[in-house]
């Protein structure tokens, strides 16, 4: 298959999954008892401010038109106004979508490059000390709820020992964000952390697959020191399981820097998500699922591409 | 730390994101932290708050300078002081008629707007000259009630300013026909929802107030700096606030470490921990609310309804809530024990003798007394009603036989003196025979469920409702129940009905009568509409040592012109 | 001829007969890190199942008068914000979370396991179908799911275990499927399918065996984030409500008095916690190193 | 261990391998396996040393041992000294500055001897990097210089792709290629030519034989085939049970054996009957070959009448589509009668596997149809297939990926019975499994054993005990004995040949060792680029063939008689020149 008409297969997919995305979420959403009209005009609000609520939002019509609707305003780049920040989502989404990348692009670079190298360290110390320790420690990695991790790394590097602040640094822009680094310490170390601990894991299985593999065989026949088999053959081979599973690590970096957000007092993506949620604002609801919808589509096709651009063979259609 | 004398940093309540300044609001733009923010830069005709520790009018941030009541209580002649906008015009009876031709025209759409009450209590708005006018009532009222809750709510707006449809049209007196009023008030509206264009906006530009916008992010930061051109008595005493934004309590807790606030506030439960902070060179101090917390019956509940509807049930349930106990242990001492619908942090006038002896003291045994003298028999640790019917030492009409005593409470989730006070309840009202199953969801879904309902309703299977982990209900300056206790109160969610109540409830708005509001409080301290429940702090203050000058509203407003460095 | 019989297998000397699930617990035992996690879990197991009846504690009344009290001979681990005693408590709480990670973890490895080894098997359309509603699954949030499912209705145990493996079987059954793609067309299925072996026991016998490690690595994980979520979902009013209890719950809770100095309402869950999702990760590796016929040489 | 000294051989410690006393045993879970025993040989300096023996005695791990490059589950006592360095006590370190430049090593699977991911001509470079210090650039000429020298057509092109690009043959040049890069001093080759056709088989060997007499390289070549021990080696040492059991000349061993293996083993070889080279078939009527072929087809012995176990009419395969595509099959029409055995034989790539699978209805044809028992394959729903498919046993060709590694040998075997005679009891079954393990020579032990745990023969020899456990009506077996030595490969033909005797089942035979189809199949399928070239009974076909293609097949089989097949090279060589000479001209 070509590279064109793969792109273009994959694409459509994606915009399918898209759709089908948006369909259960809408569906989900006005499967929800009660409305969000209470909820948002909280207890105060009389009976007629509640129908003039649902009417001015569309939410007395049948669910099919509602959809329509929906989908008519998405084709149309709109994506709403949101119930209580009276803002469009839009441009909610596109003021704190850039921090959360920051963030969660930092974290997965950083644990990448911490998880690869350990992972195949690992698998070349199989069953030795070094192994245990390190596995033993990315699976407290990954058990400690990132929550608790975070507190954990505020109590010692930000009270204890005064190294790092407390806080993500405050500014709205990315640039703002970025003159501040060592406010970004902390928050992206916490949202490393699990990234660090799975990778490791697939790191150290996918190298200790290929280690047995008759290439390294002939690699040795040939004089390759170890050190260099790693790095020119094992360490390729291994990769390609890894980078298919990136894409689907998205929404789960997405969860990390909900919480990261919340304890390290950096308003983005996820806690813009988790307010929606917590206050029944449905269109920032649906923006922000559509957005990490997008968003995981998206990792997944360019983990496909990625891996047709590292594996040759899955291009010419066998793997 | 802000550093700087001429700062001061205040973090603005968690996960609150400061979205409306426009001194006139449609639904959902309704908050108190933005109702600070708007009469910091616009002062209200009258304001009524806590702010000097009392609630009361605050004449030095109010635009008026008095308001005499007609004799016959159906009208009120109001008079202006010398004031001047910030771009020098003087503040006039017309910049009162602005805000009044356009609520009274928009009133639907207006976020305070509830039927027979403001503007639908004004019959008409006289101007007498620049800095004087009258307004009439539809009847007589009581004064306090007017002042503090109805004529509190007015507000000057620079009609010179915004009276147009857009940012290029030319002001004219358009507000004055209904239509032209309708176009004005969505022209402000749709103004108000550009928060980015906040700091830069002309309409935003001529304030009234001690301050004015510096910066305004949608992120959550406002910056605040001073109004040169105030000449009012509540000039500001620092050059700049800033108001910040918190994702979580634990954030701003480490921003409190991290000296990065000046007012801020801590958890309940780190009470225990004050002298870190003080150690900080903070003082912590409580900030009481003007408010009560209850879970509400669902009286048309088709499986307990009818044994919320007797008063000896209610009576048993409620002696079974050791608030006393509660507000000590789980909230550290910030939550005050309340047993009627009058709140108890404060003196008041408005407080019965009855509501503050506390009528049904904490007692399991004379819970359980009272249950099983009503025809309810201990079964495996639950009451169930072994003797139905509407007489003596029966159940009571409506209850049957069999029915056992279980309760189900959908309660806000992700508070932990929330989840701790259910759980002690569950367990107090298991000693009394009463189960008590708790659901949780978070407090917008949990208000979405409770609704009005009638009994086939298929939304009318809540029991009890819990959405005060802050505060139940926050009262304006004079605490009248209308919405809450009234049959058919918009907020009465479960559809509690006295005519008895009802009548106290109406005297407490019309009657003059210093006896209104005391006799409407034993009332309902006594007939228990709701479970009352100790009533959590507005927040537990932490203050930079140096900083002072003010009181903490208990109407739950910030007072920056209030706020000065002493030291 | 019949000296050629035995030829090659004279220079063998088997040490004794074994089958190869005695093989893979031999295997197994020799792993000294899967081992002590095995120890890990039996011994919270019986800490949590049998350790009520030794250490007898009322998890169901509150005792407002005991409060926070520090460890001491009454209760070994002080009491929580409501006067339980928290090492009774521990015991409470980790039934909950031992029996909802473990079988939310196997229902959602077993649903994610069946279901991309079902796709990957069929492949074309029936594929791709599958495969894209296993893709909008993974790009709808959880969170988002859970929200509506705690807004809709308070399940009980099994509830819970059935909404958290719904929502986490689909990487499961994305890395399945991919392992079956490449092994639906190895020789050992080809020879199988050419004889009139069922689809069934291509799947049953052949494909899911040589994806074991896989399945087992994601069935540990699974487990760990069960254990995870139920505290999660607790903020969600969705987890297991009161007077019952979870690890997570109690971690989270103690955590508004991590300032306080009340460790010891931090620590034990905290720890319990780690323990166990380690050791089911541990156990999970030594179970992958014991069936991994593979990579032994 | 005295080893007769070849005329040619240097003086002693003028050696460029020496094995001392070596021995290796493996450690497994069911205990431990004596691979080698007080092993002890030499190769000098342009010397080729043929390590001949049964399947599983132990030559690969002799030559992997001479490696350093045993399994991790594997202990080496003794001595294996490389150009002066002991390899069974050197680190890695010592080892990687030996490997790929003194000693080198060809191994026997080109399919997973290679990294997918990188380029060929980057592999082959990195060889020559190893121990040279050249620059990138150069180190990419020499690689592309180097695949030129074994024979790979546009080298240049070729350098730059990946390894799943190039076939079998291509990629075993590549192996090769890169194992001389550095001109070694001692190559190891370990069934270099096993997966490969005859001509590419006698062009690689002409290749390593060049290559021994320019650069004076030892060559230590391990390999079942008699034909190319004669053709290529200057001394032999036989293995069994893993020892040594005989070292001498070529001429000496091959033709007057002294052990009694050593004569048994050659017994066993089979040997292909050759007519006059260019002399008519028997029929002396070129060109109406088809008709010719088919009339013998019916003659008496096919069991006339009887209706074919399998049949192909008219069947054509593409596989991919648009440029790519790959026609593996141009209408390929043949049928096997029961009793009969139908041997495929053909060049590497020619279609043989992919008609065998399409017998198996494993492929569905683009083109034409598939008669299974008498149903049409393509008609028949599933469940009918199934059954259909009792009958048949297959033996497909890469008998490391046709057994489950997960599985034990037992339950390999046994599988079959599972599908089809549920009603076993465990112990029926096992008595049965034990049975066919005899039947195909392989001791009753390896069923508890794991399929890596076998040698490359006995692992097919399991396939075979598979396709036969359930006495089938049809087999299908795609190179059964390419991993086997000749004694076993007797033995496994003589089973299979009993059988069909016993049980009258059909045979389809796929092959590239045209002496093996020669002396096993009836009738014979020539195939080419997809083609049925000619068929006909095996006695006339091969023995008198009507193509050319044909007859430069049975020119490039080696015999095992290293006097005759030095001439029937020379002859060969000859012809090759000829013909180059004529195109050219
Ligand atoms: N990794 C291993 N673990 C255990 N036993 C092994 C291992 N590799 C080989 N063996 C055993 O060692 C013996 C020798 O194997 P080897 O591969 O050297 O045989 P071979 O002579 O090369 O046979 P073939 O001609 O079939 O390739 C066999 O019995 C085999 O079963
Ligand atoms: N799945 C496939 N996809 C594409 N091409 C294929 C596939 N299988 C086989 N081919 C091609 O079809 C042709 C015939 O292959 P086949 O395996 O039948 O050859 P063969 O005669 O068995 O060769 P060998 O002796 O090397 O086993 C070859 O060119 C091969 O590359
Ligand atoms: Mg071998
Ligand atoms: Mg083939």
């Amino acid at each position: 298959m070509s590279t064109y008409s793969f792109l273009i297969r994959r694409v459509l997919q994606a915009l399918a999954v898209v759709l089908l995305v948006t369909v259960v979420v809408f569906c989900l959403l006005h499967a929800l008892p009660g409305g969000p009209a209470r909820g948002i005009l909280g207890p105060q609000a009389t009976a007629s401010q509640i129908a003039a609520f649902n009417h001015e939002q569309g939410l007395d019509k049948p669910l099919p038109v509602q959809y329509v609707y929906y989908l008519n305003q998405l084709i149309h780049g709109d994506l709403g106004m949101s119930y209580t920040l009276n803002e469009p989502v839009s441009q909610l989404i596109t003021e704190r979508l850039p921090k959360t990348l920051l963030l969660t692009v930092l974290s997965a670079v950083v644990g990448l490059l911490v998880a690869v190298p350990l992972g195949v360290w690992q698998a070349v110390r199989r069953n030795k000390p070094v192994d245990y320790v390190i596995t033993t420690l990315s699976f407290i990695a990954y058990s400690t709820p990132v929550y608790f991790l975070g507190l954990i790394l505020v109590l010692v590097f930000s009270q204890v020992l005064p190294w790092f602040p407390a806080q993500a640094p405050q500014g709205n822009s990315v640039a703002d964000v970025l003159s501040q680094p060592q406010g970004l310490v902390l928050p992206v170390v916490a949202g490393a952390a699990t990234m660090v601990a799975v990778f490791s894991r697939y790191m150290r299985s996918a190298t200790l697959e290929n280690l047995t593999e008759d290439y390294v065989r002939t690699a040795r026949a040939g004089g390759t020191r170890p050190r260099a088999i790693l790095t020119r053959h094992v360490f390729r081979n291994s990769l390609t399981p890894v980078v298919a599973m990136l894409g689907y690590y998205i929404p789960v970096l997405f969860g990390g820097a909900l919480v990261v957000e919340q304890l390290f007092n950096y308003p983005g993506m996820g806690l813009l998500f988790w307010t929606a949620a917590q206050s029944s604002d449905y269109p920032v609801l649906l923006g922000c699922v559509l957005v990490i919808s997008v968003a995981t589509v998206t990792g997944t096709l360019l983990a496909d591409v990625l891996q047709r651009v590292i594996d040759p063979r899955v291009k010419a259609g066998r793997s | 730390p802000s550093g700087s004398k001429n700062e001061i940093n205040y973090a603005l309540p968690a996960n609150f994101t400061p979205n409306w300044i426009v001194p006139i609001g449609t639904p959902g733009h309704l908050n108190t932290n933005n109702a600070s923010i708007s009469q910091v830069l616009w002062e209200p005709l009258i304001a009524y708050d806590g702010s000097s520790g009392e609630i009361g009018w605050n004449k030095d941030n109010s635009l008026a300078t008095d308001a005499k009541f007609a004799a016959d209580d159906k009208s009120v002649t109001i008079t202006l002081g010398d004031r001047h906008w910030s771009d020098g015009e003087p503040i006039t009876a017309r910049d009162v008629e602005f805000w009044f031709n356009l609520v009274r025209e928009n009133k639907k759409s207006w976020a305070s707007y509830s039927p027979g009450k403001a503007p639908d209590v004004w019959s008409s708005f006289e101007t007498i000259d620049d800095r004087h006018f009258t307004l009439d009532f539809d009847r007589a009222y009581n004064q306090q009630w007017m002042l503090a809750n109805e004529l509190s709510m007015i507000r000057v707006m620079p009609q010179h300013v915004w009276d147009k449809t857009s940012d290029s049209a030319a002001v004219s007196d358009l507000d004055r026909t209904p239509a032209g009023a309708e176009k004005v008030w969505a022209y402000l509206i749709d103004a108000g929802k550009k928060i980015s264009r906040y700091a830069s906006d002309p309409l935003w530009k001529t304030v009234s107030g001690p301050y004015r916008i510096k910066s305004f992010s949608t992120s959550g930061r406002v910056e605040l700096v001073e109004n040169e051109k105030y000449d009012g008595g509540g000039a500001a005493h620092v050059k700049q606030i800033n108001l910040l934004s918190f994702t979580t309590v634990a954030a701003e807790e480490n921003a409190l470490r991290a000296g990065t606030v000046d007012y801020g506030y801590i958890r309940a439960s780190d009470l225990g921990i004050k002298k870190s902070f003080t150690d900080l060179g903070y003082h912590v101090e409580r900030w009481s609310g003007w408010a009560v917390t209850y879970m509400p019956y669902n009286f048309n509940n088709p499986e307990m309804g009818a044994v919320f509807r007797q008063l000896y049930a209610r009576q048993a349930i409620q002696m079974s809530v050791d608030q006393k106990t509660l507000s000590k242990v789980l909230f550290n001492g910030t939550a005050v024990p309340t047993y009627g619908p009058v709140p108890q942090g404060q003196p008041s006038a408005f407080l019965s003798d009855e509501q503050k002896a506390e009528p049904y003291p904490f007692s399991n045994s004379a819970a359980r007394k009272l249950l099983t003298d009503h025809g309810w028999t201990m079964r495996d640790g639950t009451m169930v009603c072994t003797s139905p019917g509407a007489g003596e030492g029966q159940c009571g009409e409506g209850v049957e036989k069999g029915t056992e005593f279980r309760m189900r409470v959908l309660s806000q989730s992700g508070s932990t003196e929330t989840d701790n006070m259910m759980s002690a309840l569950q367990s107090s009202f298991e000693e009394t025979g009463i189960d008590f199953d708790i659901k949780t969801a978070p407090v917008n879904s949990v208000l979405s469920q409770t609704g009005q309902c009638e009994k086939d309703d298929p939304a009318c299977k809540w029991q009890l409702s819990f959405f005060g982990s802050a505060g139940s209900w926050y009262f304006p300056a004079y605490p009248s129940g209308d919405a809450l206790f009234a049959s058919g109160g918009g907020s009465n969610f479960g559809n509690y009905s006295n005519p008895e109540v009802d009548r106290l409830i109406d005297r407490t708005t019309t009657s003059s009568s210093l006896d209104a509001m005391p006799d409407y409080s034993k009332a309902l301290a006594e007939d228990l509409p709701v479970i009352w429940l100790p009533e959590p702090d507005y927040q537990v203050s932490v203050i930079r040592d140096g900083l002072g000058g003010f009181a903490q509203d208990s109407l739950a407003n910030f007072h920056p012109a209030m706020w000065a460095w002493t030291e | 001829m019949s000296s050629l019989t035995s030829l090659d297998g004279l220079a063998a000397k088997p040490e004794r007969a074994a089958s190869g699930t005695r093989l893979a617990v031999r295997r197994f035992l020799r792993n000294r890190l899967a081992v002590v996690g095995l120890g890990v879990v039996v011994f919270f197991v019986l800490f949590c199942f049998v350790g009520p009846l030794l250490y007898t504690t009322d998890q169901t009344h509150t005792l407002l008068q005991q409060v926070n009290q520090s460890p001491s001979g009454a209760h070994w681990l002080g009491t929580d914000a409501v006067g339980h005693d928290e090492l009774g408590r521990l015991m409470y709480g980790g039934k909950v979370s031992l029996i909802v990670g473990l079988s939310a973890g196997v229902l959602a490895t077993v649903i994610g396991t069946l279901w991309g080894a079902a796709a990957g098997y069929a492949g074309g359309w029936i594929d791709a179908v599958m495969m894209r509603v296993v893709d909008a699954g993974i790009a709808i949030p959880a969170l988002f799911i859970l929200l509506v499912v705690s807004a809709i209705t308070t399940p009980d145990l099994t509830g819970l275990v059935l909404i958290l493996g719904l929502i986490s079987w689909l990487v499961p059954s994305r890395l399945v499927r991919a392992e079956t793609l490449t092994l639906k067309n190895r020789d050992f299925v080809l020879t199988l399918r050419a004889i009139g072996g069922t689809h069934a026991r291509a799947i049953i016998r052949h494909i899911l065996p040589n994806s074991v490690s896989t399945v087992i690595v994601a069935a540990t994980f699974q487990i760990a984030d069960a254990i995870l979520l139920v505290a999660y979902v607790s903020y969600l009013g969705l987890g297991v409500q009161p007077p019952a209890t979870d690890w997570g719950g109690m971690l989270s809770s103690g955590m508004t008095a991590a300032y306080s100095g009340y460790w010891w309402l931090i620590v034990p869950p905290g720890l319990a916690i780690i323990l166990v999702v380690w050791a089911f990760n541990a156990i999970g590796d030594g179970l992958r190193d014991a069936f991994d016929v593979r990579g032994r040489a | 261990m005295s080893a007769v000294r070849p005329p040619a051989a240097p003086a002693t410690g003028g050696h460029i391998l020496d094995l001392d006393d070596l021995g290796v045993v493996f450690t497994t879970e069911t205990g431990t396996v004596q691979a080698v025993r007080g092993v002890s040989l030499h190769v000098a300096p342009g010397e080729t040393l043929a390590l001949v023996g049964e399947s599983g005695s132990g030559k690969s791990t002799v030559a992997l041992a001479a490696m350093g490059l045993l399994a991790g589950n594997a202990r080496a006592t003794g001595t294996a000294v490389v150009d002066g360095t002991d390899i069974v006590g050197a680190d890695e370190e010592q080892l990687s500055a030996l490997r790929g430049s003194t000693v080198s090593m060809v191994f026997q699977e080109p399919a997973t001897a290679l990294d997918p991911l990188t380029r060929v001509g980057k592999q082959i470079a990195e060889v020559i990097r190893n121990h040279r210090r050249i620059s990138a650039a150069d180190a990419a000429a020499r690689a592309v210089e180097l695949l030129r020298r074994v024979g790979i057509p546009e080298p240049e092109q070729r350098a730059r792709s990946y390894p799943f690009q190039l076939s079998g043959g291509q990629r075993q040049r590549v192996v090769i290629a890169m194992a001389i890069a550095n001109e070694p001093a001692l190559l190891i080759a370990d069934e270099p030519t096993t997966a490969l056709d005859v001509t590419v088989q006698a062009e690689i060997l002409d290749l390593l034989r060049r290559l021994a007499a320019e650069t004076g390289t030892g060559v230590l070549l391990v390999t079942h085939n008699m034909g190319v021990v004669a053709d290529f080696a200057d001394r032999v040492a036989v293995m069994y049970q893993g020892a040594l059991v005989e070292t001498g000349p070529v001429e000496d061993v091959l033709l007057r054996p002294a052990h009694d293996y050593t004569k048994r083993l050659l017994s066993a070889v089979p040997r292909l009957t050759v007519a006059e080279s260019g002399g008519p078939g028997p029929s002396g009527e070129p060109g109406a070959s088809g008709a010719a072929s088919e009339r013998r087809a019916d003659e008496p012995g096919a069991a006339p009448g009887a209706e074919p176990a399998v049949e192909l009419k008219d069947v054509s395969v593409v596989f991919g589509r648009g440029k790519q595509a790959v026609h593996a099959l141009k209408g390929v029409s043949f049928a096997v009668h029961p009793g009969e055995t139908l041997g495929l034989v053909g060049e590497s790539g020619s279609g043989k596997s992919t008609a065998s699978r399409v017998a198996l209805g494993l492929i569905t044809p683009t083109a034409g149809s598939v008669t299974l028992f008498g149903a049409d394959l393509a008609a028949t729903r599933a469940r009918a297939r199934r059954a259909l498919r009792a009958g048949i046993g297959v033996v497909l060709q890469d008998p490391v990926a046709s057994l489950d590694a997960r599985m034990t040998v037992g339950e390999c075997v046994a599988e079959p019975l599972r599908i089809h005679r549920r009603k076993l009891s465990g112990r029926e079954r096992e008595s049965l499994v034990a049975d066919v393990l005899d039947r195909v020579r392989l001791p009753r032990e390896v069923a508890r054993r794991a399929p890596r745990e076998l040698s490359g023969g006995q692992r097919q020899r399991v396939s075979l005990a598979r396709a036969l456990v359930l006495e089938p009506r049809l087999l299908v077996a795609d190179e059964p004995t390419s991993a086997l030595d000749v004694s076993v490969q007797q033995a496994v033909l003589e089973v299979i040949g009993e059988l069909q005797e016993e049980l009258g089942f059909a045979c389809l035979f796929v092959s590239h060792d045209l002496a093996v189809v020669q002396q096993f199949a009836r009738r014979v399928v020539v195939m080419r680029a997809g083609r049925a070239e000619e068929q006909g009974l095996t006695s006339a076909t091969l023995l008198h063939p009507e193509t050319d293609y044909t007859r430069r097949l049975l020119a490039a089989v080696p015999v095992p008689d290293p006097v005759v097949q030095r001439g029937r090279r020379a002859e060969r060589l000859a012809t090759l020149a000829a013909g180059r000479t004529e195109e050219q001209g």
